[in-house]
């Protein structure tokens, strides 16, 4: 069946069958492997993508469910060159250290902020809870969510003037 | 009611593989005409950071920005055997071969601008990728250049460094002049509270204090700290796989569990810096020993709380509900 | 797919970490500074090539048909079922490699693939290599493989493992190895001890449980002779030998390319999709892609040793520590792995970082037919330190010392002699730990 | 050595192994229920699908036929009517925990509905799919037996009316017939002072399964409780009401009641199990305590 959807602000047609999973089709028909299986059951949060601006479990959407969706995945925040505050400060904080959660983890991180400029440490913590890490014990994912806090609402106040 | 506990324990780690075991890194370093240097090392970054770790040395020794460094690692067909990414043992073993390797090199850099500028090394100066007489800073051959005039000469300017230090096998007693390099040596103490309603563990304050010699790089080290007490406590509280009759029970996220964002504790790090291992620059590796205090520090912890011990890992819920419970019927007969 | 096209031919080299990071910082010093990782870069943006984020047109999957009982000789394994599924390129059953060697860390016990007459020995004990077009053909083939087996009495546990009339898990018997230390006289160490404690410990199986499962791609080079094989090793040069002898290759024959590892903590140290995707790739011609579910990585790949450790460990009156005496008896389940190395090592640890001239133990890996157990962050250490510091506690409070003051007085210097008889000669810096966590956490003594 | 396959090339079309016939996206109930009529159980429901992709793991290509709910916006909406809240089945559990009504006048289904899994799973989930799942770790369904809620299942034939109470018959079962659905949740307002509190118990503080849920519900005119509703998951093959400790706090006031009595019965009418997120004994210990705590709990809310 044919779907049609938004992807880091592209519109795209593509052709899926219901046992293709969100992940697979972001990952393998779209080339989009900054989303991460790590368990497969919405467990690990490593397949995080925001969709209709919700944090959502890409492995848990059967393709179908994302026709018309709208969906951003770590590919569509920043490039090297030109990082999201976000990213730069999971770079800064050193956050990052295997690597593989973090896309999640950022996506996480952007959906609190979006919706809570000036979370707590608690709010942040909470905000990333259906994210798992292995390497990092969170502090410096903590760490780098505050400081992107921060960093935004520098920003925020300097495109204002 | 919560309960508040604090525990505490000091462990240590023999690193690298020790105990007789052929124990080796081989590292090259090559300084190329386009502006590049490449380190090669087969040391496999598992995400703890031997990548970064091995540019700062080199940037140390080579005094120039590490913004020139490349590392080209983990492909047998361009590296040599590094050893292992385990038994803590890269930033000690890689870290020592690439710093020698980095040193060949300087001296090499000495050699060479020596040659170029008919003086002696003292009176050459070498930094930023420059290389100049002291008097006469302006007048500068870069590392680039160098590299060309070098292959001009047909040879690259490119060093290779290997480390292999020697530990001997035990004795049928377990007995050896020297098992494992060296020791890195931790103390943790672990500030918890027990909801005594259901048994669980909030954490609340790490404390750690690690015996590493050197930090090559402080953040790094902090990633290792609180990443392993983490995997320490999960140890600690709530892992475990269950294999019954041969099969694992829980086989998957959903009921294998380890901590989330949300049950961490805060953390609170010193790292005592004595210089003085045989490392790079008087490092050891910390990889595992900051893992290995979590569990018994917790333990500790929850004697310290409830006035039990806990032989038996993980110290779950339902052990302790069952323990507080029978702890209150020994103390009503 | 042209997107992927493109990356293929990087990724021969995607293994190339380019160093970006301190950009304008003038500092000339680096070694000891917070440098920002190199890695980050890459890791943040998505662009991080993991081994199940590489693709080849052409590619093809690879699934393993896995043990139906975790001890039993396999009588018949019948895959003209699994044939018939659209989509299936080849099924590979040990029957098709006789040559291929067993592999293993650093016993050669694990088979490559189970023949018919040959024990399975846990869940994870590899049955068949199923390569399909399409992931499900894969899956569904896997499904329909029809085995028979005839089972055997499954040992759960190291001490049935190590009793008379236990059958055997592998030839040699169970008790894969075993340790000794000495030191000093124990006995009469403990006579004269004021106070003597002993207490018996368990740990559990730990999953490593690193983010990314084990996965990898293989591409065999018919011209050179070299299979290609992109997946994770904490040890590249020595899994590339694993593997190769393994297919009597020369070692040259097996490249290995790392991508970037999703996290390891030990568990990527024994071979996981490697020879599997190897064979898989020299039969088919094709390039091949396999990899592991959470549970398949959980069932399959190695576990922390689960330990049981007898501690019985004497002080003086004056809170000094006379005698310890020890025993590790580690579960390592189906296969050696790490085993032989990593009981012993907690053993060599087992007093801690504290004086004691008097010291004797034992320690043995076992097999059993649960998962084996293998590497991991602490490395049988982690285990031995839950004992011997409750151990410390214990004793502090029935000397009614500080637990903290009671380790100093036992804590090592500079010169002070290791369970095995090493005299730390340098970096002996512990008890400054101890003072620097009691500064830092205000600590202000035992139990209130 | 390793030779070449011999299936090599006699096996190269392109073709899937895929067992999948019928995707169904029906615009309107209706032709949901005519789908669902049609299929009976040879069709897969799918709602947010965090059950359905879960228990289908590896298995994906398996399902024959599938009923995708995802367009049924009809079956999102959460509003009041007559004196009873509706919710319909398609709400998300992050709809419940954000939707001010709910917040007010059932906190502790918005409590609830915070403590599933995680930001992802919230999401996603629905409230019928935790209902229809009917597993006893439910974390909704609790409080929906202390709001005394009851489901409306409709089939293309007819509807019907069922208390939750009666809903749930056993693990992952329920009184459903082949050819419903389940489309709205209704639960009854009151104009009486209500006051509640929600426990979750599991073996870590987020994206947890739960060892144990307690939810209770009180009714009071003045300082006299007239309505109880006392309900846990987990702790039987299906997610219980406690009827029985119910009547034993009606009539009474907070002040006249004996929490740790009250704990004791909660911990004697529960039939828990041990599986490895908790003994049996521990969830029987906890269910006493945790009953005195959501009492305490309510009492100090009342002030």
């Amino acid at each position: 069946m044919q779907i049609t959807f938004t992807v880091n602000g592209e519109e795209r047609e593509l052709e899926v069958t219901p046992y293709t999973r969100l992940l697979d089709l972001l990952r393998e028909d779209l080339g989009l492997t900054g989303v991460k299986e790590g368990c497969g059951k919405g467990e690990c949060g490593a397949c995080t993508v925001i969709m209709n601006g919700e944090l959502t479990a890409s492995c848990l959407v059967p393709a179908p469910q994302a026709d018309q969706a709208e969906i951003l995945t770590v590919e569509g925040l920043g490039t090297r060159d030109d990082l999201h505050p976000i990213q730069e400060s999971f770079v800064e904080a050193g956050a990052v250290q295997c690597g593989y959660c973090i896309p999640g983890m950022i996506l996480a991180g952007k959906r609190l902020l979006d919706e809570n400029p000036e979370p707590t440490e608690k709010e942040v913590r909470y905000g990333l809870s259906g994210n798992i890490c292995r390497c990092t014990g969170y502090a410096k994912i903590i760490d780098a969510v505050m400081l992107a806090a921060d960093k935004l609402a520098v920003e925020g106040s300097d495109s204002s003037d | 009611m919560k309960k508040f506990g604090r525990g505490l324990a000091t462990i240590m780690f023999g690193f690298g593989y020790g105990e007789g075991f052929p124990d080796h890194s081989i590292a090259s370093i090559e300084i190329k005409e386009d502006e590049r240097i490449v380190i090669r090392t087969a040391a496999a970054d598992v995400g703890q950071g031997v990548i970064t770790t091995v540019i700062q040395i080199a940037a140390e020794i080579l005094r120039i920005n590490p913004n020139y460094f490349e590392v080209v690692q983990g492909d047998t067909h361009k590296t040599k055997n590094s050893g292992s990414t385990s038994a803590t043992r890269q930033t000690y073993f890689t870290g020592n071969a690439v710093k020698k390797a980095a040193e060949d090199l300087l001296a090499n850099l000495y050699h060479y601008g020596s040659l170029e500028f008919r003086s002696n090394h003292p009176e050459i100066a070498i930094e930023d990728g420059k290389i100049y007489m002291y008097d006469d800073p302006d007048d500068y051959i870069s590392y680039w250049e160098m590299a060309e005039r070098v292959r001009e000469r047909g040879k690259k300017l490119e060093a290779e460094g290997s480390f292999f230090p020697v530990t001997y096998s035990p004795d049928q007693n377990g007995q050896a002049d020297k098992v494992y390099v060296a020791y890195t040596f931790l103390s943790q103490v672990i500030d918890i509270e027990i909801d005594t309603d259901t048994g669980t563990i909030d954490l609340l304050d790490v404390y750690t204090a690690v015996d590493l010699g050197k930090a090559i790089n402080p953040k790094n080290v902090e990633g290792q700290i609180e990443g392993g007490t983490v995997q320490g406590l999960g140890m600690g509280m709530m892992e475990d796989q269950v294999i019954r009759n041969g099969k694992t029970l829980n086989a998957g996220m959903t009921d294998y569990l380890v901590p989330t964002s949300v049950d961490i504790p805060k953390f609170k790090h010193y790292l005592v810096e004595e210089e003085d291992s045989e490392g790079p620059f008087g490092a050891k590796g910390v990889g595992e020993p900051t893992l290995i205090a979590a569990a018994p520090a917790l333990a500790n912890a929850v004697y310290d709380a409830i006035g039990v011990r806990f032989f038996d890992l993980p110290i779950s819920p339902s052990k302790i509900k069952k323990a507080l419970k029978e702890k209150e019927k020994e103390e009503n007969s | 797919m042209t997107d992927q096209n493109k990356r293929i031919k990087d990724y021969f080299c995607k293994h190339t970490t380019r160093c970006t990071i301190e950009g304008v910082k003038k500092s000339k010093r680096f070694v000891g500074h917070d440098v920002l990782k190199a890695d980050a870069w890459d890791k943040v943006t998505g662009e991080a090539v993991y081994p199940d984020d590489i693709f080849f047109d052409d590619l093809l999957y690879v699934k393993i048909k896995r043990a139906v009982h975790p001890h039993a000789i396999l009588k018949d394994i019948d895959i003209s079922q699994a044939k018939k599924v659209n989509g299936v390129v080849d099924i590979v059953i040990a029957e098709d490699i006789p040559d291929v060697r067993q592999f293993g860390l650093i016993i050669r016990d694990q088979p490559v693939l189970i023949a018919p007459g040959e024990k399975m020995r846990y869940m994870g004990d590899p049955l068949a290599i199923v390569v399909a077009e399409t992931k499900e053909a894969a899956k569904k083939a896997r499904d329909l493989i029809k085995v028979k087996v005839e089972e055997l009495e499954v040992i759960t546990d190291p001490f049935r493992a190590m009793e008379d009339d236990a059958p055997d898990i592998h030839p040699d018997g169970n008790i894969v190895i075993t340790h000794h230390l000495n030191r000093g006289d124990v006995d009469e160490a403990f006579k004269n001890s004021a106070i003597v404690e002993e207490n018996r410990y368990q740990t559990q199986f730990i999953d490593q449980l690193p983010m990314q499962n084990e996965a990898g791609v293989a591409l065999y080079d018919e011209r050179r002779g070299v299979v290609n094989i992109w997946a994770a090793t904490q040890w590249l040069h020595d899994t590339q030998a694993d593997v190769a002898q393994s297919l009597r290759l020369s070692k040259d024959q097996i490249r290995i390319i790392q991508p970037t590892i999703g996290g390891a903590f030990g568990k990527k140290e024994d071979v996981s999709v490697h020879i599997h995707l190897a064979i898989a790739a020299m039969r088919t011609g094709r390039p091949v892609k396999l990899c592991f579910t959470r549970e398949e990585s959980m069932i399959t790949q190695s576990k922390r040793h689960p330990i049981t450790i007898i501690n019985k460990t004497g002080v003086d009156r004056d809170g000094y520590l006379t005698a310890w005496e020890t025993k590790f008896i580690g579960d390592t389940g189906a296969y050696a792995s790490s085993g032989p190395a990593v009981v012993h090592k907690g053993m060599y640890h087992a007093t801690g970082p504290y004086n004691c001239p008097n010291l004797r133990g034992v320690s043995h890996a076992v097999y059993t037919n649960n998962t084996y157990a293998g590497a991991m962050r602490g490395f049988g250490t982690a285990q031995g330190a839950f004992a011997y510091e409750q151990q410390m506690d214990i004793l502090a409070e029935k000397l009614s010392i500080d637990p903290a003051e009671f380790r100093l007085k036992n804590i090592y210097q500079k010169d002070s002699i290791t369970p095995n008889g090493q005299q730390l000669t340098h970096s002996v810096n512990a008890e400054e730990t101890i003072k620097r966590v009691m500064e830092l956490s205000d600590w202000k003594g035992g139990r209130k | 050595m390793i030779r070449k396959s011999p299936m090599k090339q006699e096996n190269r079309q392109m073709i899937s192994g895929a067992d999948f016939e019928q995707y169904f996206q029906p615009q309107s109930l209706e032709k949901a229920l005519e789908i669902k009529a049609e299929y009976e159980d040879q069709i897969e429901v799918a709602a947010g699908t965090t059950d359905l992709l879960v228990a289908n793991y590896e298995k994906l290509h398996q399902i024959k036929n599938w009923l995708d709910l995802d367009k049924l916006s009809e079956l999102r909406q959460i509003e009041v009517k007559d004196n009873n809240l509706y919710i319909g089945a398609m709400a998300t559990h992050l709809q419940l925990m954000k939707s001010d009504l709910i917040k007010e006048k059932f906190p502790v289904l918005a409590a609830a509905a915070e403590d599933v899994g995680s930001p992802q799973i919230r999401s996603r989930g629905t409230i019928g799919g935790n209902i229809c799942t009917s597993s006893p770790a439910g974390d909704l369904l609790a409080p929906l037996l202390s709001y005394q809620a009851s489901f409306k299942l409709q089939s293309a034939e007819a509807e019907r009316i069922v208390e939750a109470e009666e809903f749930f018959t056993g693990p992952k079962r329920n009184l459903m017939e082949a050819d419903e659905l389940l489309t709205e949740i209704i639960i009854p307002l009151t104009e009486n002072k209500r006051e509640g509190a929600w426990v979750k118990v599991g073996r870590r503080k987020a994206l947890v399964i739960s060892t144990l849920t307690l939810s209770v519900v009180l009714e009071f005119e003045a300082e006299q409780i007239v309505k109880a509703g006392v309900a846990m998951g987990s702790v039987a093959p299906t997610p219980i009401r406690l009827g029985e400790v119910e009547e034993m706090m009606l009539g009474n006031t907070l002040a006249e009641l004996d929490y740790k009595k009250l704990g004791q019965e909660v911990k004697a009418r529960i039939n828990p199990i041990d599986d490895l997120r908790g003994t049996k004994e521990y969830r029987e210990d906890v269910a006493a305590d945790v009953m005195v705590r959501a009492l305490n709990e309510i009492e100090r809310k009342r002030g």
